[in-house]
């Protein structure tokens, strides 16, 4: 599904974002991404989804070799990826409905199945309540499950989520964690950058580690360290 | 893909009104030049119409007998041809003056009803070598004398100031036109550009979960359209206000040399508001076209 | 609070510099509105010298010999005031009279080393009751053969023509000058509102860090100042631009009844210049601080 | 030091983020807020701060009732408070040097104290080398870093931090829980709300426990649960 060959990313100032990184996800795998702060976890999410582009080395996403995509096809790439961004990503001026009804409305999505899509995702996440609130009225977990609810609703192909329980309390975390467990059973990969140790041992998944850019370790039921 | 109508609308709308002070400004100033270029073109029309008879270098015009014979007429025109101080002598035959004829008496029925085409004095429209006063006036003078000759009639002084006038107007104008519609150029592209920027982050979202460039661009050039459009129909609005202005001037003028040939005609009102709609729809598509090239390369 | 020339410099740079389509979009509306008010003036300022006599309702003027006696001088203006005719005959002085000599030959030495005050002929500004043409005209024939009196000017047809036609153009010029205000004020205001639109996260970080809202507002208000200043400077040039264009035309057109009495003088370009400074000032301060009371409060 | 009387914070929609809170924090103590998403943490700590005004009841921060304070006042009241927000509050266009020199700036400090104290607090962090970069050349555990340096450059009487570990790994969240500490031995008042289970028990600090909007524990040397 995923494959990464010989992939770097250097930033300007020489910062090596990612050093030579190799890996191969199989469809319907679950990996952690680990590693320090500023190890390159995102950058190597953001490599998958052709926010950025690699400095050197081939990805192929779903078959494809996405640096040699046109640009008007990378839209269509997208659609098949969902993302959990690290930094949220909402529009501050539309509701949690809207934000979330946005990515199926983007794609051309009919609207009857916006209107059913929208509000069960939000139920799974636990914002039934807040459909209608900005995100500026929201806590910083809450925002982040807007994120990941925006992320999930077209279903993709590829999850990618970074760092999606940063924000979150121990409780809370879990019930994401479980969320994002199902979503892998219906076949979904998905990626997922984190710092949380206690859901990392406890899921016992393909463990990628990171540090200074450098693929460390790939185990297959690794933990944490 | 598929752009829904409902988005389209519903983004643009909200577009419009986010900024509603840049909006208003743009739509002003798209105005103000759009009136302006139309005023110009008025005047323009005004004075061609009132100095038509002396375009191009002709300074006297020399109007033949009615009834006068070919042979007479070659003679006129020889006289015309072999004198050195002229340069060019077009004769304007019975068709093209009763033509001529029929546009200064427009509207005029009695008039038009009882003159034919025979019984107008045709003309040679000449044009001397020498432009000076006093050369002109010689040969006025001379071809007044000539046999078969019925009137000769000079670009009076007037005529000549009038020329100068406008000309002057026309130039301040025009300036102020082209100021006013780089302004409006930037201003278009700069509303949008605005909209965009407020909205980069969206754009940026949009574009990471799949939109397509048209799916982003079209609700803000669709903005930039109707900017222009509303500018422009104001300016048409502006340019009918202006030839009543103008009829109600001539009205209160009778009499004053200077303005007596001045005449804005429906067919002049027309190709000002031609050439204002033209010039918004052209602006605001080019403005908005380049706006919307940038912020989409996430 | 100190705060920090340094620190406003760079920041009113960046503030010009960052969104550059719209400073050069809101300089060229101020500029090309200032423009035109500044032509306004110049225009209307113009027709008044030209018409300056016969102004308010005086419509024929009664020059007196100059070596009339006292009362001479004294049967005139009572045959003047006790005229049931007449509403009012301002008597103009020798002084008044030399002033205006030498306001109307000024730069013209010889003319001016040549005549004494007492040489020139004082007159009566005469405002009839009745104003139409026939009235004046019985009026003037009647004091042209009056003893003592020198001669009697009256307004012609093509001052009452002048008049007309300055006042069009004058009405038209200030329609547009205030349409083009108006776009301009909200320009400012809007670029300084989009300036701070753009950096609201900055602003709310500022006032988190405790900013305080005049160390804020500083940078975007001078911003205005500005842009309003440099659109001001420009308009200012277009005005002696446009003298030197008025200048030639009048020139060019010697011997042209209409405009021989027109003429523009410096002090009527001061005048223009001081009005557009003083329209650039008030407009972009006025304009900046209704901008910058918004995005404050956080 | 700070002090709440019957605080309520009602949001519009009858949202109660914060429901009769009632506490008492003295000069120089170390406060854990602890609790699940969406409880008030990030609430209360923007009500110390003036970035909210409460519904009802009376805040005192420095002895003085700020919701009395003039608004002209506010600005010297935040001088004295250092915050760092959840979402970072970086500004994009300035890079890492320039965001925290930002902070001395704004309240008129001579150019020399800048110059020396920026690197010195750079270095504290660990972002010397970054200190050219803009905010989104950074990952976010770094940006966090940024904004923990600039809300303590200013040696400011409170500290107010917002899940400052949210996006950090474990190694570096010690390192920056040392830095709190170190800056609380100096007497500065700390309020940290945060998720973090192991920082909390390893810590032993104060714990205030929010839950839905009220203050349900608040203990001495206490634990996260
Ligand atoms: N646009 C950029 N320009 C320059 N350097 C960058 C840029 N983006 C990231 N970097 C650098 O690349 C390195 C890796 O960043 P990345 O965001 O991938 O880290 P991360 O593993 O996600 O860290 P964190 O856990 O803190 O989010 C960091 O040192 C960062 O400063
Ligand atoms: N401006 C607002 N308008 C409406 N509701 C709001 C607003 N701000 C916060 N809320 C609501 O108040 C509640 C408390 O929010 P707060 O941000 O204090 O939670 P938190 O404890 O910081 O949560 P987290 O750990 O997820 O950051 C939440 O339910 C939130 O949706
Ligand atoms: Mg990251
Ligand atoms: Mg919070």
């Amino acid at each position: 599904m995923i494959k990464l060959e010989n992939v770097s990313k250097v930033f300007k100032g020489d910062v090596v974002a990612l050093r030579e990184a190799n890996c191969d996800i199989n469809k319907g795998e679950f990996v952690f991404l680990v590693g320090p702060s500023g190890s390159g976890k995102s950058t190597m999410i953001r490599l998958l989804n052709k926010q950025e582009e690699p400095s050197t080395g081939a990805i192929y996403v779903a078959g494809k070799h996405i640096g040699q995509l046109n640009s008007w096809k990378v839209p269509y790439l997208r659609r098949n990826i969902g993302c959990v961004f690290q930094d949220y990503k909402l529009l501050s001026n539309k509701t949690v409905y809207e934000n979330v009804a946005f990515a199926l409305e983007v794609i051309g999505r009919p609207r009857h199945v916006v209107k059913t899509q929208v509000p069960a995702i939000l139920e799974l996440v636990g914002l039934s309540k807040k459909h209608k609130n900005y995100p500026d009225e929201l806590s910083g977990g809450e925002q982040q499950r807007v994120s990941i609810a925006r992320a999930f609703v077209n279903r993709p192909l590829i999850l990618l989520a970074d760092e999606p329980t940063g924000n979150l309390d121990p409780a809370t975390s879990v019930g994401i964690m479980r969320l994002l467990d199902r979503i892998n059973r219906t076949g979904t990969t998905v990626v997922m950058a984190t710092h949380d140790r206690s859901i990392v041992d406890t899921m016992r998944r393909r463990v990628i580690e990171l540090d200074r850019g450098s693929i460390i370790r790939d185990q297959a039921r690794g933990v944490y360290e | 893909m598929a752009i829904n109508g409902n988005y389209v609308l519903r983004e643009t709308t909200a577009n419009l009104t986010r900024n509603i002070t840049l909006t208003v400004a743009s739509v002003l100033t798209v105005f103000v030049s759009l009136a302006i270029l139309g005023s110009t073109v008025l005047v323009r029309q005004g004075a061609q119409n009132a100095t038509r008879q002396f375009e191009g270098g002709v300074e006297f015009i020399v109007y033949v007998d009615a009834d006068i014979t070919p042979s007479e007429l070659a003679a006129v025109k020889a006289s015309l041809e072999d004198n050195p101080g002229v340069l060019r002598a077009p004769y304007v035959d019975a068709e093209a003056t009763y033509k001529e004829f029929r546009r200064l008496f427009k509207g005029q029925e009695t008039m038009l009803e009882n003159v034919r085409k025979g019984d107008l004095p045709t003309s040679f429209r000449v044009e001397p070598k020498d432009k000076s006063v006093e050369s002109v006036q010689e040969l006025v003078a001379y071809y007044q004398k000539r046999p078969n000759v019925y009137y000769v009639s000079a670009a009076t002084e007037v005529i000549r100031e009038m020329k100068a006038i406008t000309t002057f107007f026309n130039n301040g104008l025009s300036v102020f036109a082209v100021f006013l519609l780089v302004a409006s150029a930037l201003l278009i592209l700069n509303t949008i550009r605005t909209a965009m920027f407020a909205r980069r982050r969206e754009i940026e979202v949009m574009k990471l979960v799949g939109a397509t460039n048209w799916f982003i661009r079209i609700p803000f050039m669709l903005e930039g359209l109707i900017q222009g459009l509303i500018g422009g129909v104001l300016a048409v609005g502006f340019v009918f206000l202006a030839k009543g202005w103008l009829d109600d001037l001539l009205n209160r003028s009778k009499g004053l040399n200077l303005l007596q040939n001045f005449s804005i005609e429906s067919s002049d009102v027309t190709l000002a508001c031609l050439v204002v709609v033209g010039v918004a729809i052209t602006l605001s598509v080019v403005s908005s076209a380049l706006a919307t090239r940038r912020f989409l390369d996430v």
